[in-house]
């Protein structure tokens, strides 16, 4: 951290970081603790790969297309480039992934995108209301994210924030957050913690300890609370003490956008 | 016992109108060259079965030649959405487009229990989301030790499985590597099966993460240099991204995606006045 | 994460006492030396799971370290009986024998469903047999879809599974090859994992047909070359048929047996009296 | 067939093959028409090895061990020599030899040995009475066997014939023949045709399509019926009209006994 003072101070400049860097140098630092992390694409494998660069060299980046331990020197478009599997330390079939690895329990951390998100951390990539005409638009649909949600031993979420995204009720509940609240998950026979945090351009969320619904606990640097109030489609609950992100480090900076020019 | 042949020949004899074909390779290895011949032999009603339905079901869907999708994730990966697909559900055309949706664990599963010669198989998924609600393939069964309830696919057995492998060897056995994906799976839960392959070579070399089909668990074998693009095949090619990302542009719009057809395939519209 | 270490000292922290213990290896990559440590530290109430007991267990059953044994097939392949399996289970020497009796297909099956993190495992078996009346881990299962009945097998998760495999790296990934049998599933169902190696290298090589259990699935790991004798290590040794022969001849008699104990394994007879 | 006249009718010499050859020879001539072999250790691989190499060169031998299309060049005394595995156009895992390969439907013919064998074709492997002292005697038990029987597309089965083996009833049934008679297989679902022969060194039982009890349809050369009634633990049935098995051709004892000297 010892070099950030000097982006945010020089505020004549143009900003020293996108809001999408925030989100994602944040996300990266999310992973700092973790073993394995099961690796959607997007913004969830330029976190993971972020974190590789950063916070934690020895983070074991598992693609459901079947590579483990895969160790990319770019940022792959798809889950199946060639580089994840010629990287990899193992490589194994996409039943073998889904069945001994994720539903195994062997994965620390579930990296998950959203196309809408609900209160309670659950996820919508099936089918959208696109109004009276399309009451059924199409997402891509569920992937591997039912599954990593149930069975990660826990689960980050990574989405830009707006009131199109964080509503009040899904269209459709593809993959199980907390569920309907405190205590569902074990109800349902899911076994990981669920989500532990939610990453966006603005700030961080994560789950109330009682009630499991998700609080504003985090705010980038320069962002309000009301800010955040208004890009969430439902009233949102904010944290006693909310705390503000320390910003991206030069490092931080340097890595992920050397990641993304490659 | 496979035999080696053309692919128009394997294409217009394995494949038929209205069966269920799986056309597999996650992201790697697609068959896009024996898809494409299905829409140059205008094969149609077809229901097709693949985890991500990828550009190359997006083109067949977009052809009208599929009536119903079997799938889990329908995205162009990396680049967003499949045009094509999503205007065949939200508008029905070229035609209504019926769905079968499931996670990637459940239909990895469904796979592997056609297979494994059993009727379904069971799986930690499912729970509390709404993807039971819209199918008829997902149930529940009780853990008969345990009591405690899990999720239940039933099987996959499509009538044709086609795949694209690196090589074959002149007796007819099947090997590819790399991301090997479900394909495995897949082609042993079909009644018939047509490889593609990079080349036919004399005899294998030793090679790290091969997949061995053997020659008598094949149909047919055609010698399609290419024929995963733009797709890949490790060792051979790589993924052609830029492709990926053009073909937005293409399906995004009605037009633009009939005159890619008319363009690719102009034998079927022989018949059309030009404009 | 694995550690390399001494083999004494690993089986000494993995291996207690009371413990489920898996040791596989389908004829090929037998892990006889951590076993002979096992006898060596008289570890002993074993619950011993296998499918294929062979000798490896013949031996630890009659040092009487075994208190149950779960298992599918109980031969010395080729050869003949376990006499020493057979003494435990017909005449209780040097102790009774608790079985819990298998198909191969139920074993593999109960492996696959420990590794999957699944309480059961559903296959075609068992029907028409008196296998699931000596056991109360085979039950039935009806198919939600067609109403068919299925057998259900129970999961089994071993307290530590040892395997002995060819090579090691230096970060502690092990590597596999040949007749690779139920070894991943062994291992990934188990809460501890051994493995001895016959070497250390300092990267792999690329290799066909490789199994690679990443280090962090490993909890230690123990360079013991020939561990596997007299089965083998593809690659490394072959399988010493003599051996097993001669074996029939040890173990069919209660003198002969003791009398390889007390040389093989001769400090924990050292308060005895010299005959 | 042109130069076995010459072994038989050579009286005054000592018989030309023993009768375990006689077994052996047999068995392999009864897969002349199998694509796929699964194949047991003893009795049934030397048969299927004696197959490769004079019936059925094209033969593919599976064993349980993993090797698809194995080709060894010698007996191997286990089913997981090393050979098996250095000569097979593929190697798999066992549990998915067992799922995909064998409960997959794609095994023509399976070969099992017996230590029981009843009128049905049930085999016992488990446990046998040994007397009032050791009413449960211990044998190998079941293995691949079971399923073997339930899923191959049909069975075959060698074995000495004596009243120790061919017994009125099993005192375990370790797997399925035609279980208490005809319609009994699909009664318990199971896919395969069963037993369809059993090869013993005295002469062969074939199944009655009315009744599914074994019945003796051939005698080996030089045996009589009375032979082979004495050998059976149950009042045997014999077909209408029993043939006599074509004696081992040269070709065929030498291809035996270079497989068993190797």
């Amino acid at each position: 951290m010892t070099t950030a003072a000097t982006a945010p101070s020089d505020r004549s400049a143009a900003p020293a970081w996108s809001s999408d860097e925030l989100m994602t140098v944040n996300a990266a630092r999310a992973l700092a603790a973790a073993r394995t992390c099961f690796v959607g694409i997007g913004l969830p494998s330029t976190a993971a790969n972020l974190a590789r660069r950063t916070a934690n060299p020895d983070l074991v980046l598992i693609y459901e297309s079947g590579a483990i331990g895969a160790k990319p020197t770019r940022l792959p478009l798809s889950i199946g480039d060639g580089e994840l599997a010629d990287t990899a330390d193992a490589v194994v079939s996409v039943p073998e992934m889904f069945n001994y690895w994720l539903q195994g329990g062997r994965i620390d951390v579930g990296f998950l995108g959203a196309a809408q998100l609900d209160r309670f951390g659950n996820i919508n990539t099936t089918i959208v209301d696109r109004g009276p005409d399309r009451p059924e638009g199409r997402l891509p649909g569920a992937g591997g994210a039912p599954e990593i949600a149930a069975n990660c031993g826990e689960v980050l979420i990574v989405l830009r924030h707006s009131p199109r995204n964080m509503v009040a009720a899904l269209d459709f509940r593809t993959s199980v957050g907390h569920g309907d609240g405190v205590g569902d998950r074990a109800r349902l026979g899911l076994r990981g913690r669920g989500p532990v945090a939610v990453i966006t351009d603005l700030g961080v969320l994560r789950p109330s300890a009682t009630t499991s619904e998700l609080e504003l606990t985090e705010l980038h640097p320069g962002v309000t609370v009301n800010q955040v109030r208004e890009a969430t489609g439902w009233p949102l609950a904010v944290a006693p003490e909310v705390g503000v992100t320390e910003p991206p480090t030069a490092d931080e900076l340097t890595a992920l956008r050397a990641l993304k020019a490659a | 016992m496979s035999e080696i042949r053309p692919l128009r020949d394997a294409v217009a004899e394995l494949i038929h109108d209205g069966d269920t074909v799986a056309m597999e390779g996650f992201t790697h290895l697609i068959p896009f060259a024996a898809a494409h011949e299905i829409i140059r032999q205008r094969i149609t009603d077809l229901t097709l079965v693949r985890m991500t339905p990828d550009v190359i079901y997006d083109q067949l869907i977009g052809a009208g030649l599929v009536r119903k999708l079997v799938f889990s994730w329908g995205g162009n990966p990396g680049v967003g959405s499949l045009h094509r697909f999503r205007d065949a559900v939200e508008n029905g055309w070229p035609r209504p487009l019926e769905l079968d949706e499931h996670s990637h664990a459940g239909m990895a599963n469904r796979y592997v229990a056609g297979a494994s010669g059993l009727p379904f198989a069971v799986l930690r998924g499912y729970r509390g989301t709404d993807l039971g609600g819209r199918t008829s393939t997902v149930s529940t069964v009780t853990c008969p030790f345990t009591g405690e309830e899990l999720a239940a696919v039933a099987a996959v057995n499509p009538d044709v499985t086609v795949i694209h492998a690196q090589q074959a060897d002149r007796a007819g056995n099947v090997r590819f590597w790399g991301l090997t994906g479900v394909q495995k799976e897949a082609a042993l839960a079909a009644k018939r099966v047509l490889v593609t392959v990079e080349e036919v070579v004399d005899a294998f070399e030793p090679r790290p993460g091969a997949v061995v089909l053997a020659s008598w668990t094949v149909d047919a074998i055609a010698e399609v240099p290419g024929g995963a693009h733009p797709s890949y095949a490790a060792g051979y090619s790589v993924r052609d991204n830029a492709h990926y990302q053009a073909w937005d542009a293409v399906a995004r719009d009605r037009d633009a995606f009939t005159a890619w057809l008319d363009r690719t395939f102009p034998a079927q519209r022989e018949g059309a006045v030009p404009a």
